[in-house]
């Protein structure tokens, strides 16, 4: 399938079709739906340096081709997952990229786990960090992360003095420019941008009068936020031509993912998509190579066509 | 998604599937069974469940939603679906022929006592597992008795069932909470006073603040085998969303619905 | 139908349901559907003091439940409104109230549309104004005065000191935390703020390779973004309680509007819906007007109930 | 969208309906009928359109597709359909009973011409509003001779006409591109020299660039009397949402399609 073959940064795919983080566990649970080579690659679940328990239910919620999730990152912890998951997905892994994504509590707490990533480097054969930085800053009241400058930067900063793995940030749509966050992201030595993370929603229910979640508001994903990852896509490969870029937001089809590709970036993740359609990322794959066969072409040379006749991203956006 | 209409066949995906509907039969108040042709070689257990969801987002339903396999007769797999929501209220209005996304099996079944007496206690569309779960005793547990102990709101709310249904179960008490059909009160009223019953196992399934009660009640007693199917969200049902949580009984934290159950052990739960 | 009375700031409200801003033309297209006091009021196209053809199409994109426009406010400008629609308007409004929506390419020029608003009270019965401020700042490089407190503060100041007419702020949800945009709103004298306008979104012609837009990007609407702006309509509650809120964003039915209702919107505003099916707004009314009986209830008593249980409003948000 | 399955049907909404498919017949390669009984009452002109949509978002399909009045006939209203992407598709896979939002009827028909000879020019599924144009012109130009200039890519692509359709042409000049049915090559082709023609009224719809192509030939020629049928993006049809921009001759700026158009005189667009 070499007319797949991409690389993104410094790694190179055998095909541009990962599954995204929080939606594939930690590489071990799609075995009864696909082999895990058939995708170009997976990132785990956010680890931190300790376990979570995550939030109190209800954690999901339905929305218009969407979904709402509060989880809370719960997650088994760095330890547990060197111990219980990586010997296995090292094994049955084959040509697919693993990247671990981390995350902490504080920008200090995402320089330690990075350091335990590149220590246990013979331990866990992973290709790359993403840092998902969409987490609040317990030290600093709750501002998240990936919407504050500083300790964006903070936090950028230190995991890349922590690693020589590849690392790539992944980037919060809750910001009013996401290209500030994929420059500061460059600035800073990362490889790479994921874009995008969920929106900030909310849905009530009518009969008992209250927040579908537990926690009141969740991270919206799915169909409905597509536009709003290909504009922040498009708009980041316009401004830093040469950062490598996963597209990732409401991908559920191999058109979905050709948008992705078209505005920039150099590979897609597919999150929400495989909980109502598990071979939903294989399906894409094959859909890609029968889309470049028919055209004789590549997907090397289809990353950021649509910025060739011309760019349209120089200008204000007006709406309305 | 801007999938072609009519969507393209999955390709093999080993438990993700999309069936064609074969009907959709009303059997009570809200209440019906979808059924489906078994796929070649496809099995699964009483107590397992299948995420069923439209191929693509159709009027406000996109999720998949969890459905416990309710019957395996004729060579069909039955879902026994109450109409409720969103979803279910849109799975009730199809046709025969309708696509769906059917994801599984999923999930741990229940397993089968050693005992002389099964009791199994549905509240509602608790029902649901009972049907296959009895056939699986009738086959494993030859010579023991089989009980179904069923409650409703109301007499109109009961699944009619026809002969060979009604006949998996040696024993069958209706219960409704205005004595309009069958015992008044709930069944759980009704069990009173069984529960330390060393002969028993016990199956229960329905709302989950039935559940609660019997598993208070049968910690009171001193039940000593039970298992509950039991309900929370679910976005995937194979482990990887983390929506389905239920406190666990042993310390903080959660157990996930859809991995370590849905069918659990009423003390593995902290109500 | 005293049940569905409410008041929104200074406005009263025979029912709390608006038509949006740029899907209700001038408030003289949807007499073929209804009568326009089925409806509690209506928000005009955004109006600037000069017309504007706006952009080049095509001007909308599909998406998932969703839409995007890029119109680029094409508009009839004030004087030709004043002439040709308002009389009209004027006429047959009947109860229903008129709120003027107006926008301009720089702060000083909101200050003198708004002016020109109060001069023309007489001509106009109009009962306030909205303030569109999702534009970008022609003079300061376009950046977007709806998403930079400092030129948000400048437009609304100055609108306020033009006019003693309600003045509701439109707000943008392309920000990081809408709350300040709204406190900022109410510092400066705003009787309220209607909450969403449109997130940013691109969709691009696989076959073509291009945006689908003729500017690329625009504006998303549509059930898609409904969580989105309950969200922010329940954390502006939460903040700001005594702020009156419109909410809007992918309303299409009853019991889309009591989501926004019960999270704190005194009423609410359909946009996008109204296309596809134009008696949108009078169902929902009826539907409200049926829940509101069933209950023996009022919206008065039903508005921002999700908060009274206990505030979710307070803890950070993790998601993932 | 969280309306209840089936929908609710919507209060009296002037020209907003939910109508049931009485049934879609194809008629050549992806094309087809749709059929709806005619409301009680309703009227239509030849040249307006109606917007379709679902009831709710159905995969991917949200805004209404705009269609032109194809044929009103066994107190039916008609439209062809041609199945080129997501929702057209959709549409197409869609069987009778089907309840759609049909919005209409929408925007400015064809005008008659007085001339004893009416040349219809159809690319391709602009065909659609010519059956509708030729009964009326029938009825209130008598005594006229009505002629079908009807262009496709290929011999399949052809619609096919029963007789009754067919009959509604005094003159029926079939063209492909490929050779493959009638004459070959463009329709525009096949117009050359005939378009000073002063006894005729002209009537066109089809493809963008058919249409430009046909009015740079009409400019060249002088042609007195056309009516063209355009085609823009469109999410309202009424006039509200400002989508439907065509650039205007007279100076900069735009006119509304839904509103001044569809049906426009080909000197007022800028090309
Ligand atoms: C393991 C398991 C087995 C089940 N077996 C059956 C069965 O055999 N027959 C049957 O009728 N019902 C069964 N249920 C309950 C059924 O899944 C819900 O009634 C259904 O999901 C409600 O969807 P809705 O669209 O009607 O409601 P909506 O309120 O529109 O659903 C919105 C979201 O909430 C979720 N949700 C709402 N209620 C429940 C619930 N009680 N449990 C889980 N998720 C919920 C939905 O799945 C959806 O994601 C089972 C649930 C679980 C977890
Ligand atoms: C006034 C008018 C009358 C028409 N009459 C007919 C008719 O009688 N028969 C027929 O087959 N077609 C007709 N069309 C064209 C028809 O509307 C489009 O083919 C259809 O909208 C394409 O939708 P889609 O879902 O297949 O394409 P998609 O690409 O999935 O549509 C995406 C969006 O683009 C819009 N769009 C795409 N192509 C067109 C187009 N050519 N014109 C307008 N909008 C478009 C769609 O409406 C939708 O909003 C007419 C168009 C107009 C404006
Ligand atoms: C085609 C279109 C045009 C719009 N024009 C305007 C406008 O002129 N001024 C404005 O303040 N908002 C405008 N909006 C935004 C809507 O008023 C509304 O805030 C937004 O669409 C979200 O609501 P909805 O999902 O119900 O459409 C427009 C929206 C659409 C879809
Ligand atoms: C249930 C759920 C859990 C998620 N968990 C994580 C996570 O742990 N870390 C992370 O970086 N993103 C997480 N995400 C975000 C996804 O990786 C992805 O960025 C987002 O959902 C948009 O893509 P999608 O629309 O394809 O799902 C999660 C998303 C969902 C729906
Ligand atoms: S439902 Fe996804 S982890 Fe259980
Ligand atoms: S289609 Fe909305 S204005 Fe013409």
């Amino acid at each position: 399938m070499s007319r797949l073959a991409v690389r993104c940064g410094p790694l190179d795919l055998v095909n541009p079709v990962l599954a995204a983080s929080g939606t594939f566990g930690y590489g071990d649970s799609f075995q009864r739906f696909f082999p895990l080579d058939a995708l170009g690659g997976f990132v785990t679940k956010t680890l931190f340096l300790a376990p979570r328990h995550g939030n109190p239910p209800p954690r999901i919620a339905e929305t218009a081709a969407g979904m709402l999730n509060s989880i809370g990152l719960a997650n088994i912890g760095w330890d547990r997952f060197v111990a219980e998951k990586a010997p296995a997905v090292n094994a049955i892994r084959g040509t697919s990229r693993m990247l671990v994504n981390i995350a902490g509590n504080a920008p200090d707490e995402y320089h330690r786990i990075a350091e335990r990533v590149e220590a246990d480097r013979a331990l866990v054969a992973c290709d790359g960090i993403e840092v998902n930085v969409s987490c609040p800053n317990v030290k600093e009241g709750g501002t998240n992360i990936g919407c504050h400058l500083g300790q964006f930067r903070e936090t950028v900063r230190g995991v890349r003095a922590a690693t020589t793995l590849p690392v790539f940030v992944k980037l919060s749509p809750n910001v009013a420019d996401v290209v500030p966050f994929a420059a500061c992201a460059a600035d800073e030595g990362a490889d790479g941008v994921s874009i995008i993370n969920t929106l900030y929603g909310m849905r009530i229910d009518v009969d008992t009068r209250r927040p579908v979640l537990g926690t009141g508001s969740g991270g919206l994903s799915g169909p409905a936020i597509l536009p709003v990852g290909v504009h922040w896509t498009y708009r980041v490969r316009a401004a830093l031509p040469d950062l490598p870029i996963f597209g990732i937001g409401g991908i559920a089809d191999w058109r979905d993912a050709l948008e992705y590709l078209l505005a920039g970036a150099q590979a897609v993740q597919v999150g929400t998509a495989a909980f109502v359609h598990p071979t939903a990322g294989p399906e894409i794959v094959a859909g890609l190579e029968r889309w470049c066969a028919e055209r004789d072409t590549t997907i090397e040379r289809v990353v950021g066509a649509a910025h060739r006749a011309g760019e349209l991203a120089d200008e204000p956006v007006w709406t309305g | 998604m801007t999938t072609d209409f009519p969507p393209a066949a999955p390709m093999a995906g080993g438990d993700a599937r999309v069936l064609s509907l074969l009907g959709v039969d009303d059997v009570g108040e809200g209440t019906c069974w979808l059924r489906f042709a078994r796929p070649a070689g496809a099995d699964c257990d009483p107590g397992q469940f299948f995420m069923i969801s439209p191929v693509e987002p159709t009027g406000g339903v996109f999720l998949g939603r969890p459905f416990s396999i309710g019957d395996v007769r004729d060579e069909q797999w039955r879902f026994l679906v109450r109409a409720l929501g969103r979803g279910t209220r849109w799975l009730r209005s199809l046709g025969s022929g309708a696509p769906l996304r059917v994801v599984g099996p999923l999930g741990r079944p229940f397993d089968l006592a050693a005992r002389p007496v099964h009791r199994l206690v549905a509240g509602g569309v608790g029902l649901a597992p009972f049907f296959h779960l009895a056939r699986r005793l009738r086959a494993e547990r030859p010579g023991t008795r089989i009980e179904l102990w069923y409650g409703e709101r109301t007499a109109a709310a009961h699944t009619e069932m026809d002969s060979d249904e009604a006949g998996l179960f040696d024993v069958m008490e209706r219960f409704t909470d205005d004595g309009s059909r069958g015992r008044p009160g709930t069944v759980v009223d009704g069990l009173a006073g069984r529960l330390a019953d060393p002969d028993a196992a016990w199956y229960a399934c329905g709302p989950h603040p039935m559940l609660r009660a019997l598993a208070g009640a049968m910690a009171a007693a001193g039940t000593e085998w039970a298992r509950f199917s039991l309900e929370e969200r679910m976005a995937c049902g194979f482990g990887v969303c983390q929506a389905c949580v239920v406190p666990r009984a042993d310390g903080p934290g959660y157990r996930l619905l859809c991995m370590d159950g849905p069918v659990v052990d009423p003390r593995e739960v902290a109500w």
